[in-house]
């Protein structure tokens, strides 16, 4: 096929080395080292103000680094300018020049680099037509719908063909709807076109349906790299443990559940709402003390002895305030960390899971 | 633009920077210059020049000059405080409501911008005289309270306030005019601040209306003292010119001095979040 | 009685206050007088307002207006003449006591329009060093055109670029060109306009031989600064050694004698065919409008401050020339000149006097002279073009005045 | 909803009411009052004005003075807006950027809006002066030139007039300039410099044209400025020599304060207004094509 | 207890008649009667550009109205000024006075009908303390973060005690967490503070967690009004059934599905997602054609003879395409509708359902 945009210009690999960033006193950005593979679509993770937009401009080259260098595709480009590092970058609130057509806002990038006339035009007709632009070529960005000026960023992102392409939580200002179509065609993209993407958000939803891999920074640091379903089922730390998986993981002190009361101290027990399931007698016995329906599902919250574990029903399993339930976890969905070294404690699983077996 | 060293091109913008600054503010190095030495060195700038505050002895003794001070203050007050009730309330119309007339009388106000008072220096005496207020402060003020740079100005102001706010205000219960006062004016604070500025230092400077329709030295303002100076028979004595111009425009120069920060950084902060 | 009189101040802050002090001084003597003195601005600004007052319906009673602007007014309609209030015998020999020289200018049908009062002269002055280094006589001004040029080479001092630091003479010409420009047609034995205003000779070859001249000292001679030369700053530049001689005002002299670094003298202008020079300043306009009574008590007034004890305290203080003869013969004056000699060179050269350039529409026929003069010492035209040219348009200004 | 419509129109016509009473009784009565003059003649005190028609339009256009102005005056804003707004983008930019000693260049760039213009117009003539003027001085040290007549010579004296103004009235745009700018979103520019957009093409394809608006309205306060700022030709030339650098208001000013022809200055000043009213409508056709409005 | 902010403003209820309201040509709102209960909170619902806002608009007096009339507590208001209607309402963007403090911008109403300096302090002290804004009384808005600035947009609607509150998408503006925090708050404060609440959102997870009342918009008429449960079990109309839940319900011709392939004709077969359970024999086969991975659950979308039906699963069950899946539904949890009238047709259901029955 002669179409030069789909699959033409391989990524590059993105590499951070102990990477910080200081604003005044306080280090927005703390010792961060991350391997981006070429070609792979990555997300930073994290919640608001944890460095994830700080760490995105320093590999765009609009920030300075403070300590620590940045190489894309094995070249230090650590000092560069942004203009020379060769790539792309679709801001939240999408930088469209207000003032231009789409047309011309997508072909920005090659006026300034002096790519002739014929050329821009193929490209761009190509580029509208892959995002189903190309009726509206002519109209200024603030004729467009939320979801049209999406794509019209990324259209002026991608004609270039860059390596690389940066991407800061562009998904945030459009509604729910649209951010799930959004969703899928992004990665498309990116999978067709095969660039190296890194896409920052701080809505899970969006790392762990797109991500190839995902980097959960905490406050300026960077707590665990690793696949989405990794992240999932084996989140490193209590922290990636919550904030990864609506409704989050129940995280309860060992020391408030009756039957791992003599486990050692400091250990965090992990179990997620989902995983939890109704059992007619054994496991964990509670009471429930709220109840919100979803539709599709109800969340319980339980007390159980003084400790609150939030369980995930089907919508159809009417539950009210005070009920008592019992419910029980199979010992793969189980979770251990020590508290003070933020780790995971896998060697104690098969113990505990032994232990809240209905006996 | 925050990131990159001291490159070439930044040494050189700054280096621009800073010579037209300095040839900006030469007329005043000037002036100060005079007005602190004697009128031998008017020409001729040699450091060991004796200081002396002569010129600012004579300068002040040529004319009323407390008397003209407190004149124009109240002058630019009464200007200040007409231009800003009139203004306010005609932009507000002009940008928050639909009623019949509107263009028209829009483009009746932006042809003030165009027929500058001053031609009209005639015209308007006789009405000041019909409205018997010659000689009066009052009289240099009234042609210029409704203006329509001020008009037109505000009115920019107030159509970029949100319309969200003038409803949430009218929601809790404010009626029209409370959400002009509680509202509108709060948030035009910059633009009020920069018309202000640009307005008091116009009709502190203002010199040939109210020469004309005021007699006495309890109405003048400071610039009729000033044109004691100027115009000679004798040729000009820099020196003592240039007193009486620090003296005059020293307040303002004072003022901006003070405020240039706050006057800045309130433009700056204009855009609402 | 209450008065308003407007005046205007072209030397400086020290004028008002006198008036005012005088004023005052009146109004103490007199107290059933009072008299509201107002200042208004340059001889420029306070024609415009007194028209601007009249035409509103609210003229002034007295005015110091210039002594050219007579014919306006009274085309204007808005002054009258002096005669009606001064019946007797003695108030007749009280208009005779003015020189002559400052009458031409204040009277016109046999009518007595003006009164002077701050009136001037220019003069020359020079810089006795300037003379004493360049081998000429200090004491000794030029007395002639040709002498003028003589002297001017001698003082204008040229480096080898040709870059002049310091030039023979200055006769400024910016703003109003034609009144020093009228000394010197005066010399030549040419008078610019007639007595009724109604009629000028802009073309008469003596005009065009005096401009010719005035052109020719920085062409030809290369004695002064070729282009327009400005009148402000002229005092400013022989004191800093930019020019030997300068022509400028009598309104000067307290100036110059406060500000030369050097010894300098003043001389009567320089003869061609005579001795001569123009007058020039304001005189006291009665208004019209006013009851008999305000008329009455603002003649008595113009007679008590042109009376010698007062006209000297003015003379004093601003350098004018003192319009009556009685008054020089005053102690105050005589102490006064005594100790200033060149204060005397303006009165002697009234002799020689004659009236300012003053038509009907003088303001626009004096502009039309100024844009000829303007355009011949820019190298614009030739002068007998420019004034032949200058001349057709005042004719076609005045011919409805004749 | 009808009910709330005429409500607005009431309030709305109240809130004009002071402003369009003052508009009327000192700007639209006066002008038309003098509209109507202009077909009258002169009232001399003798003699009332009398009826005349078209012939002071007659005269002003074969009054060879009114041309030479009314060139002098094209040549004047020629030479003093696109000046005094290149300079004003460029010192908002500088000021708006961070530059050593920022405030106090804005400090520099900004008095001459403080400054009386009568006032200042003296330092200038003494810059202008030749010989010991400051200019003479200041070049004939640099370069060893000798003096110049800026002021009196007519192929200078206009333009010596032009840098007065233009210097006076830069500072006072920037401030429009800067309050612009601070609106522009930071991320256009990071857009651009993304793209591999250079300072010089950011500026050009990006922050001047978002900076039109901005730039109509300066212009259009410049165009009638340049029509209006006459105060310090009275104390730099005159309007001399010839009339070089006399401007219309300054002629204006003198057919009707000096030659007190009142009829003929009503019929300048109708000129001189339809030019302006022309002028600005005329830019307003002329941007509205380039002006993005948000 | 003396707290007056605690259930001491009764509601007052709503009516719309017959309303509409033209843009020009459009009818933004076409011919909508509604009736909100006194003390009730009714979510206004529907999808983007449908005429919430408008209605909500005309409710407030923000707007005015071209036919109909409106009644709040019993009271024409029609023709009324929005000062004068004792309502309070939350804006979309909060709408807060950005050059007053937050203690300013919850005080304003109160000041604007010149309550008393001391009554104003004692009701700001207990506002401030309700909404834990109490730390932030003297911050200007652009000091706080979006759940701060929500909860003093909050403040300053309830501190009127008004007998009936307007919302216009309030949480829009709030990222994942926050959205849910504040649910549940505002939820709770209605229900603590008794006033009629009418609430607008495009998000159906929003209306069915706090309504008491649904009412669902479609292109400015409204379409059904229910309470959650009922809207999500027995949805009126098609649109309905899509609108409400995530994922959508499938709807599928009964002419694609080969049992059902001689029922009359125009007949839809609606099934949830979640309402399809994996079958070892029977029920409908099919291929997986895509899958997305959710952490909790993975939805996958299969196809059985050319239609697709969307289906979810447990997240730990991993699928990939192309594997062959038997799913099967039970009879309560399948809907039927009549393309033609838009109308349910559960006389069909038990016939549909014994054939979709294994055999
Ligand atoms: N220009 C700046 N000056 C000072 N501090 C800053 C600046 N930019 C960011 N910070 C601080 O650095 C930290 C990280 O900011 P950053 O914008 O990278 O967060 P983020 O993860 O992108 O958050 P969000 O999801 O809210 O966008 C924050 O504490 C922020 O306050
Ligand atoms: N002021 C207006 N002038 C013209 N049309 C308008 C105006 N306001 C709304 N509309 C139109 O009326 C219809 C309903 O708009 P409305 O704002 O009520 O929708 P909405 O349901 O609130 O949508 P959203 O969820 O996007 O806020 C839309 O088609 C809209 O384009
Ligand atoms: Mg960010
Ligand atoms: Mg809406």
């Amino acid at each position: 096929m002669s179409d030069p945009l789909t699959g033409a210009h391989a990524g590059k690999a993105i590499r951070l080395e102990n990477v910080s960033k200081l604003f005044g006193e306080s280090r927005a950005v703390d010792d961060v080292s991350i391997e981006i593979p070429a070609g792979s679509f990555t997300v930073l993770l994290g919640p608001s103000g944890c460095g994830k937009s700080t760490t995105l401009r320093m590999i765009a080259g609009l920030e300075g680094t403070d300590e620590g260098r940045i190489f894309i595709g094995g070249d230090d480009v650590t000092g560069k300018p942004s203009s020379k590092r060769d790539i792309s970058m679709v801001f939240q609130s999408y930088a469209l020049f207000p003032h231009l057509s789409v047309a011309e806002n997508i072909i920005f990038g090659l006026r300034v680099r002096k790519v002739d006339a014929r050329e821009r035009r193929e490209k761009l007709a190509r580029v509208a037509d892959l995002l189903g632009l190309s009726e509206l070529l002519e109209r200024k960005p603030a004729q467009l719908s939320g979801g049209q000026q999406q794509r019209v960023a990324l259209g002026r992102a991608i004609i270039g063909e860059k390596p690389v392409c940066l991407m800061d939580e562009p998904l945030s200002n459009l509604d729910a709807k649209l951010r799930h179509e959004m969703r899928v065609e992004l990665r498309g993209l990116q999978q067709r076109l095969g660039f190296t993407m890194v896409y920052v958000t701080h809505d899970q939803v969006e790392a762990i349906t797109m991500a190839d891999q995902v980097v959960l920074l905490n406050a300026g640091r960077a707590e665990q790299a690793a696949t989405p379903r990794d992240l999932y089922e084996r989140p490193a730390t209590p922290f990636a443990a919550r904030f990864i998986g609506t409704p989050p993981m129940n995280l309860i002190p060992m020391s408030a559940i009756e039957p791992l009361q003599d486990m050692p101290t400091g250990l965090l027990l992990g179990v997620r709402p989902e995983a939890l399931c109704l059992a007619d007698d054994g496991g964990l016995s509670g009471t429930v003390r709220s109840v919100e329906y979803l539709g599709a599902d109800t969340l319980a919250d339980c007390e159980v002895s003084g400790s609150l574990f939030q369980v995930r029903l089907p919508g159809s399993r009417s539950v009210s305030t005070g009920e008592a339930l019992r419910f029980t976890a199979s010992t793969a969905d189980l979770h251990v960390f020590d508290r003070l070294s933020g780790g995971r404690r896998d060697d104690l699983i098969p113990e505990i899971g032994s232990r809240l077996r209905p006996q | 633009m925050s990131w990159s060293g001291p490159t070439l091109d930044r040494v050189l913008n700054t280096a621009a920077a800073w010579t037209l600054a300095l040839l900006w503010i030469l007329p005043l190095a000037y002036a100060i210059w005079t007005a602190f030495h004697p009128a031998a060195y008017e020409a001729r700038f040699v450091l060991t020049a004796p200081l002396t505050m002569d010129n600012f002895a004579k300068a002040w003794s040529a004319a009323p000059f407390a008397r003209y001070f407190l004149n124009t203050f109240v002058l630019v007050s009464l200007i200040l405080a007409g231009q800003f009730f009139l203004c306010t309330l005609a932009a507000y119309a002009f940008a928050r409501f639909e009623f019949p007339g509107r263009s028209l009388l829009f483009s009746l106000v932006l042809l003030q911008l165009l027929v500058m008072p001053d031609i009209l220096i005639v015209e308007n005496y006789k009405t000041m005289r019909l409205l018997d207020l010659v000689d009066t402060i009052p009289a240099i003020a009234l042609p210029y309270l409704a203006s329509g740079f001020g008009i037109f100005l505000l009115r920019q102001t107030f159509m970029t306030i949100p319309k969200e706010l003038d409803e949430a205000a009218r929601i809790e219960g404010a009626s029209f005019l409370g959400v002009l006062w509680r509202v509108y004016i709060p948030l035009a604070k910059p633009t009020y601040l920069a018309y202000g500025l640009v307005s008091v230092s116009h009709h502190w400077n203002n010199f040939l209306w109210p020469l004309i329709v005021t007699n006495s030295v309890d109405t003048r303002p400071v610039t009729v003292g000033l044109s004691i100076f100027s115009a000679i028979d004798s040729g000009v004595e820099w020196s003592v010119i240039n007193a009486a111009t620090l003296m005059t425009s020293g307040p303002l120069l004072i003022a901006f001095l003070l405020f240039q920060r706050q006057f800045v950084q309130s433009f700056m902060r204009a855009g609402i979040k | 009685v209450d008065l308003q009189f407007y005046f205007p101040v072209a030397v400086g802050g020290k004028a008002a206050d006198t008036i005012q002090a005088l004023t005052d001084e009146y109004v103490a003597a007199n107290p059933d007088v009072k008299i509201d003195a107002v200042y208004a601005g340059s001889y420029q600004d306070t024609v415009a307002k007194a028209i601007t007052a009249s035409r509103g319906g609210n003229p002034p009673q007295l005015s110091v207006i210039l002594s050219v602007d007579m014919f306006t007014l009274i085309d204007e309609d808005l002054i009258q003449p002096f005669d009606n209030y001064l019946t007797t015998d003695e108030d007749k020999a009280w208009v005779d006591g003015f020189y002559p020289a400052f009458m031409e200018n204040s009277q016109t049908g046999g009518k007595t329009y003006g009164i002077p009062f701050q009136r001037s002269t220019p003069v020359l002055y020079w810089n006795k060093e300037a003379f004493k280094e360049a081998g000429l006589d200090p004491e000794v001004a030029p007395a002639t055109w040709d002498e003028m040029v003589e002297f001017g080479k001698k003082l204008t001092k040229k480096d080898a670029d040709g870059k002049v630091s310091q030039w023979g003479v200055r006769i400024p010409s910016s703003g109003f060109p034609y009144w020093l420009f009228q000394g010197l047609a005066i010399e030549n034995s040419a008078t610019l306009a007639n007595a009724e205003g109604n009629k000028t000779n802009f073309d008469d070859p003596k005009v065009v031989e005096a401009l010719q001249y005035l052109v020719d000292l920085s062409t030809k001679h290369e004695v002064m600064a070729p282009g327009i030369i400005e009148w402000g700053a002229t005092p400013k530049a022989f004191f800093e050694g930019q020019t030997a001689m300068m022509w400028t005002s009598t309104g000067n002299l307290t100036n110059v004698r406060d500000n030369a670094p050097f010894d300098f003298g003043v001389a009567m202008l320089p003869s061609k065919e005579t001795r001569g020079a123009p007058t020039g300043g304001g005189n006291f306009y009665l208004f019209k409008g006013a009851s008999d009574e305000q008329n009455k008590a603002a003649v008595e007034f113009v007679q008590w401050i042109t009376a010698p004890a007062q006209s000297a305290k003015w003379t004093i203080a601003t350098g004018y020339v003192a319009p009556r003869a009685e008054t020089w013969e005053t102690e105050t004056m005589k102490a006064y000149t005594a100790d200033f000699a060149p204060a005397l060179i303006a009165r002697d050269q009234l002799a020689f006097a004659k009236a300012e350039l003053s038509t009907y529409q003088n303001q626009r026929v004096t502009g039309i002279f100024n844009d000829a003069l303007a355009s011949v010492i820019t190298g614009k035209k030739d002068a007998a073009t420019a004034l032949k040219e200058a001349q057709a348009q005042a004719d076609g200004i005045l011919s409805e005045y004749r | 909803m009808r009910v709330t419509f005429k409500r607005d129109w009431i309030h709305s016509w109240l809130l004009l009411l002071p402003a369009m009473v003052f508009l009327f009784a000192f700007t639209h009565i006066p002008a038309v009052t003098t509209f109507i003059n202009s077909f009258y003649s002169t009232p001399r005190g003798r003699r009332p004005a009398k009826f005349i028609g078209l012939e002071n339009y007659e005269r002003l256009w074969d009054d060879p003075v009114f041309w030479k102005v009314m060139f002098n005056n094209l040549w004047f804003a020629l030479g003093t807006i696109p000046l005094s707004i290149a300079l004003s983008i460029a010192m908002a930019l500088w000021v708006n950027d961070k530059l050593a000693g920022r405030s106090l260049v804005r400090m520099a760039y900004f008095t001459p809006t403080v400054l009386p213009l009568i006032a200042v117009a003296n330092i200038w003539l003494f810059f202008y002066t030749p010989g010991f003027g400051l200019f003479d001085q200041v070049f004939g040290a640099l370069f060893g030139w000798s003096s110049t007549n800026w002021l009196g010579d007519p192929a200078t004296a206009l333009n010596a007039v032009i840098v007065v103004t233009v210097w006076k009235e830069a500072g006072f745009f920037m401030i429009f300039y800067l309050a612009a700018l601070q609106a522009i979103p930071v991320s256009l520019v990071e857009a651009a410099r993304i793209e591999g957009a250079s300072r010089w093409t950011i500026f050009w394809r990006i922050t001047f044209p978002l900076l039109m608006p901005t730039t109509l309205f300066v212009s259009i306060n410049a165009v009638i400025n340049s029509f209006r700022l006459v105060d310090h030709i009275f104390i730099l030339t005159d309007g001399g020599p010839d009339n070089a650098s006399s401007l219309l208001l300054f002629y204006i000013y003198e057919v009707a304060f000096r030659f007190w022809e009142t009829g003929y200055a009503a019929t300048l000043t109708v000129a001189l207004l339809l030019l302006l009213s022309a002028l600005a409508i005329g830019q307003f056709f002329f941007f509205d094509r380039k002006v993005h409005y948000k």
